[in-house]
């Protein structure tokens, strides 16, 4: 019988954690990217719960991830809103062809 | 001594004027002209007293009490935590025979390079607040005995400089200015960096007892205040005495300007307006080798003997690289510019010798090169201003049109080659004198008296391309010289010939203090110097 | 008990509370007032002012909030008070005070007068994030209140949409501060793993115990690094800063390159002093704890961040940009202050964050006046300007002088006493190349007084004339830079009394 | 009489021209006739100068007058002693002659300028510069040290250079003044490193100081070498300013300047003047510096003579044949007849000095025609000028009954003596070879100038002889070349009151083992020498004595031969030298040309030094400023680079990931990132590296 253990936890939010970045660094639209910002906060979520569980650390962990949620939630509010903003500029929301400033 | 604070008068004069300049209406060039000159001559007048009440068998150098019209006062005085001690920082102003030349000079050349400014006639308000600025700067420089002080008037000018080339200069001026600018600001963080180490490594005794980190110049010198595990205490296995003086002096040299430092020079002077150039070749170029003599050679004179050889070498190639690339200019005042890198071979020369008449011979030439150099720029401006142009060989036969203006030439130029009646001889024989009586730069000594051959081929043949043969009809109306330039050039041909005739004028105001200084450097033993160097 | 604890937590945190207050009291007078919103910047003054107070008699305090009574580290909190706080919370108030003065002269805002309520309420949200910022010792609070300062001010970096470049920059702050943020809080959370805790003073003492993972702690603090290097914008996570700072508002990119700076500094001062520092000797010199090299990170990033800067800073031709690299630049000089690791180390910070304030808010401010005039932050069309905007250009002259630290300006004396520090750790190589920086930035920093004075301006210059109060708003930045180049004691002194770091 | 007033008579004589130059230049421009000042203060000059040589040479005939003043005083400098600089004036009897040699040729010149410049433009200029040059020339005669002798050594140069590019609108003599000016200074460098070495080892410049401090033992760096060196190094100034080879060049072109200045300063005084300083420092030059000096004196008054044969140029026969009679007297001093050199040094100056004015008389009637080639039979025109220029020419050709015979009979007895105890024979035949071409050549002159038929009539028609103020200064010059001032005997100059009374050779100094075998005193002699009684050995004075007749047997047979080939020549026409010089064609190019000398100077040392100089220039432009101007290229180039580094690197990175991730197959599509994307790759890259450089382990 499989026994599910810190390991196994970490190894899954290792995998979002880079599934978040591959997502962050490759996804043409900034509202896919947004996604993978938030992968990489639940990849860190899984963490303190994890840690928090197994460490027998109390419940700090716990409550850590639901601040950390609440906070995605509010940082996509505004990135969502920002994200309107541009569309209404550039007509579109592909990161890469935001480029006016550079050098 | 005199009752009034003439060090601080002298050097904040020209703020002051600045501030009234700049609190001037736009539209009355003349009165700021007037103001000027009023404030750069009440500078002549006290440097004057200061003469005047000049004690010639005070010493100074390193001897606090031996200094004259000190100023001393504490200007940061910040409490230390325990381990952090206190930082102390003096107002400290006092002059000895080192600087009571330069002063001197610096008083003449403004008061000079005033009356050259007359001519400019654009944004007169800014120029002349600049001028002034600069001219505090120099003064301060001269007269600063804290390290700290010096060396905030010495980053004090290099602004109003950018300034004064930038705006008012030549064709490429924009890069002359920066190219100075950047070359001395290179030099002078060196300095701040060494600076910086030797306030670490030294401290000076308060009034209470408790020894604390300083700038004091005097202290610095005293190798008594230097604590064993000092960065640049001598015990220090890694050398760090020599680099910290190489680092120094490359800041100084930068200043002489020193080959292979001393590219900036004839960009800067070509490009500079003439009283500019009369300012940089006068005054500024003197700041080098006071500032190596004034500090590098008291605070490290272990280090000072151990290269005095490449001093010297430094000294020949100046001499004679200055001579022959001059040989090869077109351009009149490139050619002085680089006789000046040549003539400030010299210096370096005679200070290489650590000998009383070297060192003299020294300070003597910085105040020689300063009045010769200062006149041969403004002959260059002369006829500069009547003909807009520069070229060696686009003139001819001025003789005969300007014979006034010819007779101040021939002055100059022979002061500049070193006849003997001028004062430019004297200094030069007695840098020779002290050079060549030390074994170990003598060969240095005999190849660098080619320089006087040189300079005598360089300078001559451009008299004669300029001045004589037929005249180039393109000349044939310049006028000769007007009232300004005699009242520029007069005065400089007195003192010119003046110290030819009797040099013991100028050499006593220094020789005390330059006999102290050579006894100091060469025998001063740094007591941490025992396992190091 | 727990009631006395709470108490004495709030009476520790009244700036914040009134900062609350106020931007309550912003949103709704901006709710309130439709039609004419010029009280609301009046009332962000009061606010300011109002903290200003609060934070000053806090001056002398120190002490712990929010204490943890279950655990047996009870003594310490998640917010603590103390003198180097207050400094870095003064270096705040004192550039959110010029901001809102400087947003009364700038078009820019004028332009959008009718959300200024909002606008000033997301200001208030960043000095509460930064107020936070700078007193947390915890991690979690560490990360919330830089979310809080972060959100407040990505959508500050776009708020006028009078531009393209606006929106733009605004997208990509938020994207790049997503991102930090987000490796920065999986750093966290594997500190946490590590300790079990997120109290900086507890972790210190936890990792000095033997069975740290050092691997994953190394991880960890790299991660954790990357976060606040983002905010102090050093190398290599600067790369958002030049973008943001020339599209966001003017007065918002000066805000960000002071205030948000500082707290970004007074964080990762606090952070490392309190998490990896063993002990302090009584020569002031750090001990780190042996279980991350942060001396070699600190100072191999400061090299490469103030290189970065200044170089990329010499071929900038909108000022703002270049101001931009130039405070690249000025993060690395400043994390020369800490990679001393000493008590001498930290005044120089202090010292030079003070200048900074001054000069770099200086030099924000004119560049906006000549905005405002003629449309521009483009270097080339500045030619002329010394001759006929005399005031302004003499003011951006000094300020730029300072910057490069030349001498008799205040700049000179931050420098010195970055040097002075690094001398005395004798660490000379890394003052060396920190000097041979300097010389490079003054080419840039020179270049803008070329245009203004030495190249011949194509067309006729305009006169820029300055309003009185704008005069009085220059000469109140500019006359300390001088003031303070030649008499620093009073500056030193203040930075000495605002060390105290609260520690073991 | 009585030695200050002597001491203040010469500082009198000494500024009384100075005077003149400081009035002329700065009143001249609103004075008129102001150059009659100049004149009037020469002659107040000459009659004090004749008296104090009377009081020198009546009251103090063996004692030297000397007075000194501290100049420069540096104190007590550390681990040298004091230093103390002086000027002063020394007065012994050579001295005292000299004042009256100078001042009186001196006025003499004045005199014949008031009439030969007449209409110049710089007329009264012209009376300046003779002013300042004739107080630097008694300056150089009246010093007491090496230092002011230096000093006005200089200055004579100045003036030189001044008079020589009087008329400077001619690129031909500013070329000259300047040509003089720098080789001079080529000179005054050994010179001056000369004086280097004994500041060094003595802390004085004073001559007798120095002197007894030699004789004393005290060596320059305790080696008879340095001290050799030292001799030959102040020599070198003589070189220079006396025109010896290899530096002689300078002197026939100083010939562009106004005869009546080649005459004073460029025959009579100013050339002398370097054999003034040998004859100074004689007492100090080892044998080696001697025969040095004996070599350098004999090759130039060769080489000078063969040039002078075909010179065309009345003035540049005349500036060559001054080079090889300077020769000859430096030569003399070389090899020990220091009263002979000196004796020369007096006669010559004044024959040359007549021979020049009487040239300037002739060009003046020619209407500054030169060329002695469209001259002859001017003899009927200018009797004055020619009788007083055929004495001068009698005298420098070494008849007797002139002073030239004198003074010459003495060196040439000097060389043979010398050839004899040393057995460098070869020096005493040259100078009998130069004897006998300078008859010639100097007759060839006035054959060429004064006889036969004058070859440009028109020219020859308009010439007159000139007025009174030109003339008195020939006739007064002619009659100094005669014997009986000197010597009542014509065939014995030693018995003369010059030689027997007035003018010894001093004692030698120098140490006994560095001089010649006949220098060295027995013991006896070296005792007295101390006193500074006996001052050569008396082998040398015997083998002098031994000398004197064949040397003015031979010295008359080749002068006669010189004179009677001269004649056969060119009055007589006996043989052509026009074919002559075909058949030689080589030797007279050689000799025309000046051996090429110039043209090998210029083609080496000045283009040398040019070149060098522009391959510097170039070098400081390109490379010295370059390394400069290449840093801050480089600057730019990073800046460029890091300024590129957002677009391209960090594109460079991002095309890497897309490679990356490609590998790792979770993507097959390119990937399409944008800017912000590639901030944030960098950024997780920079954590990977920064973990791989700060990992633990």
């Amino acid at each position: 019988m499989l026994q599910v253990g810190l390991t196994h936890f970490l190894v899954v939010s290792a995998i979002l954690f880079s599934l978040g970045i591959y997502g962050i660094v490759t996804r043409k639209n900034a509202v896919m990217v947004l996604m993978g910002i938030e992968l990489v906060l639940n990849s860190a979520n899984i963490n303190f719960v994890a840690f928090a569980k197994y460490g027998n650390y109390g419940l700090g962990g716990q409550i850590i991830a639901l601040f950390v949620i609440i906070l995605a939630a509010a940082e996509a509010a505004i990135a969502l809103a920002i994200v309107l903003n541009i569309y209404k500029t550039f007509a579109n929301v592909n990161v890469d062809e935001i480029d006016k400033l550079k050098e | 001594m005199i009752g009034f604070p003439i060090l601080s008068l002298i050097t904040f004069l020209p703020i002051l004027g600045m501030f009234i300049i700049l609190a001037l209406p736009k539209e009355q060039p003349k009165n700021v002209k007037y103001l000027t000159l009023a404030i750069t001559a009440i500078q002549v007048v006290l440097a004057i007293i200061l003469l005047a009440n000049y004690n010639y068998s005070a010493a100074g150098i390193y001897d606090e009490k031996s200094f004259q019209f000190i100023e001393k006062f504490r200007w940061i005085n910040i409490t230390g935590i325990s381990w952090l001690g206190t930082v102390k920082i003096d107002y400290f102003m006092g002059v000895d025979g080192l600087s009571t030349p330069m002063v001197l000079l610096t008083a003449l050349i403004s008061f000079i390079a005033t009356l050259s400014s007359w001519t400019i006639e654009k944004s007169v308000k800014g120029y002349f607040a600049l001028f002034l600025l600069l001219d505090a700067g120099m003064m301060g420089v001269f007269v600063a005995l804290d390290f700290f002080l010096f060396y905030i008037f010495w980053e004090l000018m290099l602004l109003p400089m950018y300034f004064l080339i930038g705006i008012w200069g030549g064709p490429r001026k924009e890069y002359a200015a920066i190219k100075f600018f950047i070359y001395t600001l290179f030099g002078s963080v060196f300095i701040l960096l060494v600076m910086i180490g030797l306030y670490f490594s030294a401290t000076e005794l308060m009034q209470d007892g408790a020894r604390v980190h300083t700038f004091n110049m005097l202290a610095l010198m005293n190798p008594a205040n230097y604590s064993p595990d000092g960065i640049l205490s001598a015990l220090n296995p890694n050398n760090l005495r020599l680099i910290a003086y190489i680092a120094l002096f490359a800041g100084f040299a930068i200043k002489i300007p020193m080959f292979p430092f001393h590219t900036w020079l004839p960009d800067a002077h070509v490009e500079a307006p003439t009283p500019i150039s009369v300012i940089l070749a006068g005054v500024l170029l003197k700041m080098g080798t006071y500032g190596i003599l004034r500090i590098s050679y008291p605070m490290f004179p272990d280090i000072t003997r151990q290269l005095m050889w490449y001093i010297a070498l430094f000294g020949m190639i100046n001499i004679i690289y200055g001579a022959l690339v001059a040989l090869a200019q077109k351009d009149f005042k490139k050619l002085i510019a680089y006789s000046s890198v040549s003539h400030m071979g010299y210096v370096l020369l005679g200070m290489a010798s650590l000998t009383t008449v070297g060192i003299n011979g020294a300070i003597f030439q910085m105040f020689n090169h300063g009045t010769i150099t200062a006149m041969l720029f403004l002959i260059v401006g002369v006829i500069y201003d009547r003909t807009h142009t520069r070229g060696l060989n686009d003139f001819g036969g001025l003789a005969t049109q300007m014979p006034v203006y010819t007779g101040f030439v021939t002055v100059a130029f022979f002061a500049a080659i070193g006849l003997p009646s001028m004062s430019g001889f004297v200094s030069e024989a007695l840098v020779f004198l002290g050079a060549f009586g030390v074994e170990l730069i003598r060969v240095l000594t005999m190849i660098s008296t080619l320089g006087i051959l040189l300079g005598a081929g360089y300078m001559l043949w451009t008299l004669q391309r300029i001045f004589f043969g037929p005249l180039n009809e393109k000349w044939a109306s310049l006028k000769d010289l007007d009232g300004r330039e005699y009242a520029m050039f007069i005065p400089l041909t007195i003192i010119i010939i003046f110290l030819g005739v009797y040099p013991s004028g100028m050499l006593n105001i220094m020789n005390t203090s330059v006999n102290s200084l050579v006894s100091f450097v060469t025998t001063t033993i740094h007591s941490t110097s025992l396992g190091g160097l | 008990m727990a009631n006395t604890n709470l108490y004495h937590s709030l009476s520790l945190i009244t700036p914040e509370i009134f900062l609350s207050v106020a931007l309550v009291v912003l949103v709704l007078a901006d709710l309130v007032l439709h039609k004419d919103k010029k009280l609301i910047p009046y009332i962000a003054l009061l606010g300011i002012i109002g903290t200003g107070y609060l934070t000053i008699s806090q001056f002398g305090m120190s002490g712990f909030a929010f204490q943890n009574s279950a655990s047996m580290f009870s003594s310490y909190g998640m917010i603590t008070v103390d003198s180097f706080g207050i400094f870095f919370k003064s270096i705040v108030l004192i550039s959110s005070l010029l901001i809102i003065l400087f947003s009364f002269q700038s078009e820019e805002i004028q332009k959008i007068n009718d959300r200024i309520g909002e606008y000033y309420a997301l200001i208030f949200g960043m000095i509460l994030g930064m107020f936070f910022m700078i007193s947390a010792t915890d991690l979690i609070l560490i990360y919330l209140s830089m979310e809080l300062m972060s959100l407040s001010s990505y959508v500050l970096a776009g708020f006028t949409k009078l531009r393209d470049r606006n929106s733009e920059a605004s997208l990509k702050y938020l994207l790049y501060g997503a991102v930090s943020s987000g490796l920065m809080l999986f750093g966290i959370s594997l500190v946490y793993g590590l300790t079990g805790t997120t109290n900086l003073y507890i972790i210190n003492s936890l990792i000095q115990g033997p069975q740290i993972n050092l691997f994953t702690l190394a991880f960890a603090c790299i991660l954790i690094f990357a976060g606040i290097g983002y905010k102090i914008s050093s190398a290599p996570f600067h790369f958002w800063t030049p973008d943001v700072y020339e599209g966001a508002p003017i007065t918002i990119t000066a805000f960000l390159s002071v205030a948000s700076k500082a707290a970004g500094f007074a964080l990762l001062i606090r952070f490392i002093k309190t998490t990896f520092v063993s002990y302090v000797d009584p020569n002031g010199w750090w001990h780190l704890i042996n279980v991350f090299d942060w001396k070699t990170l600190i100072i191999a990033v400061s090299i490469l961040t103030m290189t970065l800067g200044n170089f990329s800073a010499l071929w900038q031709n909108n000022m703002k940009r270049m101001l931009a690299y130039s405070s690249i630049a000025h993060a690395g000089y400043l994390l020369l202050g800490l990679v001393v690791f000493s008590n001498q180390g930290l005044i120089a910070i202090l010292i030079y964050f003070s200048v900074y304030l001054l000069m770099n808010l200086g030099a924000f401010l004119v560049v906006m006046l000549i905005a405002n005039r003629i449309g521009s932050e483009d270097i080339d069309d500045y030619n002329g300007l010394g001759i006929t905007s005399p005031f302004l250009s003499v003011s951006l002259a000094i300020f730029l002088i300072s910057l490069t630290g030349l001498p008799p300006t205040a700049g000179f004396i931050g420098k010195l006493y970055l040097f002075i520090a690094l001398v005395d750790a004798k660490m000379i190589a890394v003052a060396v190349i920190a000097l041979l920086n300097t010389v490079v930035s003054l080419y840039y920093y020179i270049r803008v007084l070329k245009h203004l004075y030495l190249v011949k301006p194509v067309k006729e210059p305009v006169a820029i004339t300055t309003s009185f109060s704008n005069t009085v708003l220059v000469s109140v930045l500019m006359l300390p830079v001088i003031f303070f180049g030649i008499y620093f004691e009073p500056l030193v002194n203040f930075a000495k009394s605002c060390l105290l770091i609260l520690g073991l | 009489m009585n030695e200050s007033l002597i001491v203040n008579l010469s500082i009198i004589i000494l500024f009384l021209p100075l005077l003149g130059f400081v009035t002329l230049i700065f009143l001249g421009k609103w004075i008129k006739k102001l150059h009659l000042f100049e004149v009037f203060i020469l002659g107040l000059a000459l009659i004090l100068s004749i008296v104090v040589m009377y009081a020198k040479l009546s009251f103090y005939n063996v004692k030297d007058i000397v007075a000194a003043f501290t100049w420069i005083s540096m104190g007590n400098a550390p681990a040298i002693g004091s230093i103390n600089i002086e000027l002063g004036i020394k007065i012994d009897n050579i001295t005292a002659i000299m004042l009256v040699v100078v001042n009186l040729i001196s006025f003499l010149v004045h005199m014949f300028s008031i009439e030969y410049m007449r209409g110049d433009k710089r007329y009264t200029r012209y009376f300046a510069y003779l002013g300042v040059f004739t107080f630097s020339m008694l300056g150089i005669v009246l010093t007491h040290n090496f230092l002011m002798m230096y000093i006005y050594w200089e200055l004579v140069g100045l003036s030189s250079y001044l008079l020589i590019g009087f008329w400077f609108e001619k690129k031909s003599a500013s070329d000259a003044a300047k040509k003089a000016f720098i080789v001079n200074r080529i000179g005054d460098i050994g010179m001056f490193i000369g004086i280097l070495i004994l500041f060094t080892q003595y802390k004085t410049f004073t001559f007798d100081v120095i002197f007894q401090q030699i004789g004393l033992g005290n060596l320059p760096f305790n080696s008879t070498a340095w001290l050799t060196a030292a001799g030959i190094l102040i020599f070198m100034g003589a070189v220079g300013k006396s025109a010896q080879f290899p530096l002689h060049v300078w002197l026939p072109d100083a010939m562009e300047g106004p005869t009546p200045v080649s005459a004073l300063i460029h025959a009579a005084t100013m050339v002398a003047a370097g054999v003034y300083l040998c004859v100074r420092i004689f007492v100090m030059l080892t044998a080696d510096a001697m025969l040095v000096i004996a070599v350098v004196g004999a090759f130039t008054s060769l080489i000078a003579a063969t040039i002078a044969l075909t010179q065309n140029d009345i003035k540049k026969v005349l500036a060559y044949s001054t080079v090889s009679q300077l020769g000859y007297m430096v030569m003399s001093v070389g090899v020990g007849a220091y009263t002979f050199a000196f004796f020369h040094l007096v006669t010559h100056a004044f024959f040359k000095a007549c021979l020049f004015l009487g040239s300037g008389s002739v060009i003046h009637a020619m209407h500054h025609e030169q060329d002695i080639r469209n001259m002859g039979g001017l003899r009927k025109k200018l009797p004055i000028t020619y009788y007083t220029f055929l004495i001068s020419t009698v005298a420098i050709s070494g008849v007797p009954f002139t002073s030239g015979f004198l003074s010459k009979d003495g060196i040439l007895a000097g060389t043979l003596a010398f050839g004899k105890l040393t057995s460098h024979w070869l020096i005493p035949a040259m100078g009998f070879l130069v004897a006998a071409m300078t008859a010639f050549y100097m007759f060839r002159l006035v054959i060429l100038t004064f006889h036969g038929e004058p070859r440009d009539h028109h020219k020859y028609e308009h010439a007159h002889e000139s007025p009174f103020v030109m003339v008195a200064p020939l006739v007064v010059l002619a009659t100094l070349s005669i014997f009986i001032w000197y010597t009542p005997n014509p065939f014995a100059p030693a018995d003369g009151w010059f030689l027997k009374n007035w003018v010894k050779t001093p004692a030698q100094v120098t140490p006994v083992q560095t001089r010649f075998e006949f220098m060295k005193p027995s013991t006896e002699e070296a005792k007295a020498e101390v006193h500074g009684e006996i001052t050569h050995s008396v082998e040398y004075t015997e083998t002098m004595h031994w000398a004197h007749y064949p040397a003015m047997i031979l010295s008359l047979i080749v002068a006669g031969l010189g004179i009677l080939i001269a004649f056969m020549f060119y009055q007589w026409k006996k043989i052509s030298a026009d074919k002559l010089a075909e058949k030689l064609k080589t030797l007279y190019k050689l000799s025309l040309n000046k051996w090429y000398l110039d043209e090998i100077y210029d083609a080496t040392a000045v283009s040398g030094t040019l070149g060098f100089g522009s391959i510097l220039a170039w070098f400081d432009n390109k490379i010295v400023d370059g390394i400069v101007n290449g840093s801050a290229h480089v600057t730019q180039l990073v800046s460029k680079f890091s300024n590129l580094f957002d677009t391209y690197v960090v594109d460079g990175f991002v095309n890497f990931t897309a490679f990356f991730s490609g590998f790792v197959g979770l993507s097959f599509r390119r990937l399409q990132t944008g800017k912000v994307q590639t901030y944030i790759i960098f950024v997780v890259f920079s954590i990977i590296i920064l973990l791989l450089i700060f990992k633990p382990f």
